[in-house]
């Protein structure tokens, strides 16, 4: 089943138009098997095979436990699949790189630096002035809503706040191609939703490609160009939807067209299709 | 309410000693213990006070500081850079695991006599035993921490831009930084008994030789208060310690 | 079947290494009483043992156990002596390389030299000869301490200038060549008591059938060990671990220290080291009367 | 298979090292690796030997095993609570600093020269690393794993068995590592002064000899114990925290 | 302002109907001051005062930060409030007992357990027999949808998978009152909704207790008889709200309800028009 809202073509997608689309990142029939403690091998990828597009807002939504993160930690270079392969502008990716910055879902915060030298590290590590770093970082961290907070240590915070110091830390030395674990998971409506707005202005501002893990439909389809349906046991692409509504996009405004709501459902409705959580391999 | 809570802590803390020092007295008062063994704690902390002024005790002290200050400050820049050296790289690992596996229990004393011919009677020799056997507990300690440092944090720094020697001192090292500590301790109250006990060996100055040289005439006195100051200098040392800990790991939930 | 505990030490004990070795050839050992043997380094820690009264009977020399008494309040009887200085035997000695500048013993000032132990039993004697050449113990040399097993590395690596050297070590010394011997113990007196065993007081007064027995078969010892060379090589040679080729340059011959046939104390020489000591400003004035049993000493028979 | 082969590469490496250096240094007190070598058929040959070796091996493994068993609840407990860590901390400073040979006659005078006496230095060794590996494993603990615990009605003392324990496993571990090396070294120091039997007493009765190969040969030994011990301290190791490996290699491998 | 739905008389409540309401949690002026690291005093709770009733499906909505887990830690009995108390039943909490089941954030699961290992903790402690407990948590597991990763540790499970461990492994041993800490926030769409019915389920079942912290208001809604919503900086309560909609609750049926609707527009609005997130005091 493909979603194709009627009548887009006359609508104006900005970004998009901006730049020609070519791919940034290329997953190639991508599996991923575990060894696990029993000793028994667990397929958690299969054969995924994905092109992102420079510039691209893709979210990625499944059931717990398909392997989002897992694919996220291949692009990001931090494991190597088991076999495949995923390349960042044609090239293999072997490693980590300043070009793509994570936010894990475990927020992984360094527990022997205050909020601002956690934002301030990455700015440092790229070479920026120390100065330049700390009012970057703090225009940062009061952008997350965490004004006053600077000199705090991250067991001192709260779940949602640490979330939001490590999206300012990835966000602090931007990277071109931003890898985002569910990285509103923890915050209330009102907050996440700001921070939303926040972030499509970055994107929108410095054309970063953004591969977003999520488990709201509403902020998939809100956010993203593209939003991946992901099944589960063994994790597979099951859908890929093109989601063609205008930008820049308001909240309230999109909130009430008919074209937004329907994604909204269709997609939800192609999950509750889809049959219970298996069981692993 | 801070403070208070600071100081019923401290009460803690001396009432063992304390109790030590009364029973102690007690061994000697009911004489379980003769006086020429076990003199009196009375006698030995004046006499303790009365050498403190004198300028060859202190210079015995500052030998024996010297010294232990040297040899563990060694230890700990070997211990903590091999460790984390054989954390991160497996050709490290293979190199360094068998030797440490073969060094590290060998009684060093036995190497005393070479060293002795080999660095001579000063500072070198002792410090070089000081050393040696503060060494292994460092980096034992060392390397467990830093392979069990986790790993996302090492991602995230990766993926700052942090090249991978750097990760060493920017990640690996302030998360290991707990573990370390703990090893840092051992090895220095190792550092004390065996600076201590090269003195004793051989020596011509520091608290151990001012030990052996009342022992073999009987004083027990003399004896008890090298004895006395080693233990009160192990003291002051982990209090340093301790601070030095409380500071580093601040940031840390078990700090 | 009583115990008594006895320590012993290393080099010199033949007597005591027959009873540990070859107990079978004592008539008593094992049968009549036992032995604990607990072997020490040195013989200072074994004069604490017998403080803490840990030990029974044990290896003395004169200094430690003068020690003992003066300040440990150890009362103790001297039941058998071990080695001495011979006249024309070993002496404990101080040794120069041969191309050395130092040729006298006034040569030493300024010098550093190594002693076994400091404030060991030698070096009343050493600093009474020091004197005797205008040189203070005290401020004119640098004294350290070097044990005798390594005494001759130190002074052919030249960490020391002057070294003292002892047996084996000396026997092995000498063989290799390029030392000399600068002076030793014995010009400063003749029958230079060594070693000796101890046995506490109290002990003494209660089991003194027990240390009798124990004496008689020092006695009966030192008696196979001087009998029988062969054997008493392959004695030492199990308990030292020296290879027997070493031994037979020096154990019982001319070249080694003097053994009462009967190892019998040499109460006045014991005397005059006391005096040396107390001259030396090492031990306060000591009788050697008070180390004296009336009837349990050697040579029992 | 290079990696099987790195032990033995490394061990040969150090005898090589060591065959050089005594080669450069010709000193009698520092034989070739090769002489000590020699050495060691005569050692392992002699029946009185291997008893002594056997003795030596007995007293270790009480000492080591009440050790593990005394400290590590200690430490555990002093992770827990503030005040028996303020309780002990001190005192244990003020103990472990002097060094036990110092304090023989006082402990000849209770203990004897015995067996005993020769336990309780290698106890006193164990216990040092045990104690306060367990110690900051224990502080560690995550708070709210128990909290878990204390929610489903453990008492105190069973969340330091059941949740603590198990969860400073890994530190605790390294302590019993790091223990296992000193009870070694102590096994053979702890024969230095007073001896009836023991592997230190072969080798300290060489050294007082003169007789280097067999000092050194009596230190190969040691060390092969080490690796032997060490060897299936990993294996025991491995299975128990087995839960705590890290998942992924190390990405900091430069290899 | 109060949300009071016209013409709910009539509705039956079969839940709060059947048993007389009475105080199971009463949390009586509770403040609590944190001493952080640059040794400043941060007030994170400020005079909290809440009745919780027998039976009562209580929620509690608010920013990221407010102090939600403090208040929940507070009423498991394992930080000691600086002033005010909490009671349960009358008596002074003055620690955590097995009446009270947390279910944290962080899921905090013993990673030496395998996922069996660690449901079947709190039933064994309770002096279940194993086979028993066995059953039991198998059955749970399979609830959660996490059948066939029995024997996986906790360092093998993905997010989601995590966090539905730590709410199965409360529910393991039956606590009267369940405290818990945005337990579905993890999860993806489908198997929340999943979730929240055998949530439901169950404290119809057994007549539970339950305190539930969320950041989702539709989940509030949904699930509670009572969301106290709280604002930040200190934490303070600034409204409490009844749900007066009908029991059982079928997320269809609700979804169309115009009652349901007009809470969640008004709770949203209501954050909607507090101030943006603080500093600290
Ligand atoms: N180290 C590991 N060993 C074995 N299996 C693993 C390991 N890591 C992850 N898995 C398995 O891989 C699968 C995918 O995990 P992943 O963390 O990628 O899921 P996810 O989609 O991010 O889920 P969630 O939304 O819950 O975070 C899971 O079934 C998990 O059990
Ligand atoms: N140990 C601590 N030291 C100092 N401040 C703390 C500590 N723990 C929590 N805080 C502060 O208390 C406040 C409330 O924290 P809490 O975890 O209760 O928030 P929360 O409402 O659960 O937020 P979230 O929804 O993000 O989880 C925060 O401002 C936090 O910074
Ligand atoms: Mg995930
Ligand atoms: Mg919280």
């Amino acid at each position: 089943m493909k979603v194709v809202p009627s009548r887009l073509s006359e609508w104006v997608r900005p970004v998009t138009l901006q730049q020609p689309a070519c791919a940034i990142i290329e997953i190639e029939r991508v599996s991923q098997v575990f060894q696990t403690s029993a000793r028994k091998d667990h397929l958690a990828l299969s054969d995924i095979s994905l092109t992102i597009d420079e510039g691209a807002f893709v979210s990625i939504l499944g059931p717990s436990g398909c392997g989002k993160s897992t694919l996220l930690y291949i692009v990001g270079g931090f494991v190597n699949p088991s076999s495949g392969a995923a390349k960042m502008k044609g090239q293999a990716i072997t490693g980590p790189g300043p070009d793509r910055g994570p936010v894990f879902q475990e927020f992984a915060l360094f527990p022997w630096k205050t909020v601002l030298g956690n934002v301030m590290y990455g700015p440092r590590q790229q070479g920026v002035r120390t100065n330049e770093a700390e009012a970057q970082s703090r225009a940062l961290i009061e952008m997350v809503g965490l004004k006053g907070y600077e000199n705090f240590y991250p067991k001192e915070l709260s779940g949602g706040m640490k979330q939001r110091v490590a999206l300012a830390r990835t966000l602090a030395y931007h990277p071109e191609v931003l890898l985002m674990d569910e990285p509103f998971g923890a915050l209330d409506a009102h907050t996440r939703t700001r921070l939303q707005n926040d972030l499509l202005n970055i994107w929108e501002r410095d054309r970063k490609t953004v591969l977003f893990v999520t488990h709201s439909v509403d902020e998939a389809v809100f956010l993203s160009d593209k939003v991946v349906m992901m099944s589960k046991s063994p994790g597979r692409i099951r859908q890929v939807i093109d989601i063609d509504l205008p930008r820049p996009r308001r909240r309230n405004e999109l909130l009430l067209d008919p074209r937004y709501q329907k994604y909204v459902v269709d997609i939800e409705r192609m999950f509750d299709e889809s049959d219970e959580a298996g069981s692993p391999s | 309410m801070m403070s208070r809570f600071l100081s019923t802590n401290i009460l803690l803390g001396v009432a063992p000693i304390v109790l030590v020092i009364a029973l102690w007295q007690g061994l000697v008062s009911f004489g379980v213990a003769p006086a020429v063994l076990l003199p009196p704690p009375g006698l030995v902390f004046g006499r303790l006070v009365q050498q403190l002024e004198t300028w060859t005790f202190q210079q015995e002290i500052a030998a024996t500081v010297v010294r232990l200050f040297a040899g563990f400050a060694i230890a700990v820049v070997l211990g903590v850079s091999i460790g984390i050296a054989a954390a991160a790289s497996p050709a490290m690992n293979a190199l360094v695991r068998p030797i440490v596996r073969v060094l590290a229990p060998l009684p060093k004393v036995a190497l005393y006599p070479a060293l002795l011919l080999l660095l001579g009677f000063g500072h070198g020799s002792k410090i070089t035993l000081v050393t040696a056997d503060a060494l292994f507990p460092i980096l034992l300690s060392t390397y467990y921490g830093a392979s069990t440092v986790e790993q996302k944090l090492i991602w995230s720094a990766m993926a700052a831009g942090t090249p991978r020697y750097e990760i060493l001192f920017k990640v690996v090292l302030p998360a290991a930084m707990p573990a370390i500590l703990t090893g840092c301790r051992i090895g220095l109250v190792i550092s004390c008994i065996v600076v201590f006990l090269a003195e004793m060996i051989t020596s011509t100055d520091g608290l151990g030789h001012a030990l052996v040289t009342a022992a073999r005439t009987f004083q027990a006195v003399d004896m008890f208060v090298p004895l006395i100051t080693i233990s009160l200098l192990g003291l002051i040392l982990n209090a340093l310690l301790g601070a030095v800990r409380s500071y580093l790991l601040r940031g840390f939930p078990e700090a | 079947q009583q115990t008594i505990r006895v320590g012993w030490t290393i080099p010199a004990e033949e007597s005591k290494y027959w009873m540990m070795r070859r107990p079978a050839e004592f008539p008593d050992i094992g049968k009549t009483y036992n032995i604990e043997w607990t072997q020490f380094q040195g013989t200072a820690p074994m004069t604490q043992a017998l403080a803490a009264g840990a030990l029974d009977c044990a290896t003395q020399a004169p200094l430690s156990l003068a020690n003992g008494v003066v300040g440990g309040n150890l009362k103790a009887y001297i039941v058998a002596q071990h080695v001495f200085e011979k006249p024309g035997g070993f002496s404990v000695y101080w040794a120069v390389m041969d191309d050395s500048p130092i040729k006298t013993i006034a040569d030493l000032k300024g010098k550093t030299v190594g002693i076994s132990v400091i404030g060991g039993g030698t070096q009343g004697p050493f600093n009474l000869l020091l004197k005797q050449n205008g040189v203070d113990p005290a401020k004119d040399i640098k004294l350290v301490e070097v044990g005798f097993a390594v005494s001759e590395d130190a002074l052919r690596q030249g960490r020391v200038d002057a070294v003292n050297m002892n047996q084996p070590f000396a026997a092995r010394a000498e063989a290799k060549g390029g030392t000399r011997k600068l002076f030793s113990l014995s010009q400063a007196m003749p029958n230079i008591v060594h070693i000796l065993e101890a046995c506490r007081a109290d002990f003494v007064d209660k089991n003194p059938d027990l240390v009798k027995a124990y004496v008689r078969d020092i006695t009966s010892g030192m008696k196979k060990a001087l009998a029988n060379r062969e054997e008493t090589l392959k004695v030492v040679n199990e308990v030292l671990k020296a290879p027997i080729p070493v031994l037979e340059t020096y154990l019982l011959k001319d070249n080694d220290f003097g053994r009462d046939p009967g190892a019998a104390p040499n109460f006045p020489a014991i005397q005059k080291m006391l005096d040396i000591y107390a001259d030396t400003g090492m031990l306060p004035k000591l009788d050697v009367a008070q180390f004296k049993h009336a009837t349990i000493v050697a040579p029992l028979q | 298979m290079a990696k099987r082969a790195a032990p033995a590469l490394a061990c040969i490496g150090l005898l090589a090292v060591w065959q050089v250096a005594s080669l450069v240094l010709k000193s009698d007190s520092f034989p070739t690796a090769i002489e000590a070598i020699r050495a060691i058929p005569d050692i392992l040959g002699d029946r009185e030997s291997l008893i002594n070796i056997l003795a030596s091996l007995r007293r270790m493994a009480i000492g080591f095993s009440i050790a593990v068993l005394v400290s590590m609840p200690l430490g555990l407990l002093m992770g827990r609570s503030r005040a028996v860590a303020a309780f002990f901390n001190p005192l244990l400073m003020v103990i472990y600093p002097v060094p036990k040979a110092a304090l023989m006659p006082i402990i000849m005078l209770w203990l004897g020269v015995g067996d005993i006496t020769k336990t309780l230095v290698i106890f006193l060794g164990v216990s040092l690393p045990v104690i306060y590996h367990s110690f900051e494993g224990a502080k560690a603990v995550e708070e709210k794993m128990l909290w878990s615990g204390a929610a489903m009605g453990l008492s105190p003392l069973q969340r330091l068995v059941r949740i603590v324990l198990p969860a400073a496993l890994p530190e605790i571990l390294t302590g019993c590592r790091t223990g296992l090396v000193l009870a070694l070294i102590t096994m053979i120091t702890s024969e230095m002064i007073a001896r009836q039997s023991g592997a230190g007493n072969i080798l300290f009765n060489a050294l007082d000899m003169g007789q280097y190969d067999t000092v050194y040969a009596m230190i190969i030994i040691v060390g092969a114990m080490g690796i032997c011990l060490d060897a299936v301290f990993e294996r025991v190791r491995a299975r128990l925290v087995r839960w705590s490996e890290p998942q992924f290699d190390l990405p900091l491998s430069f290899s």
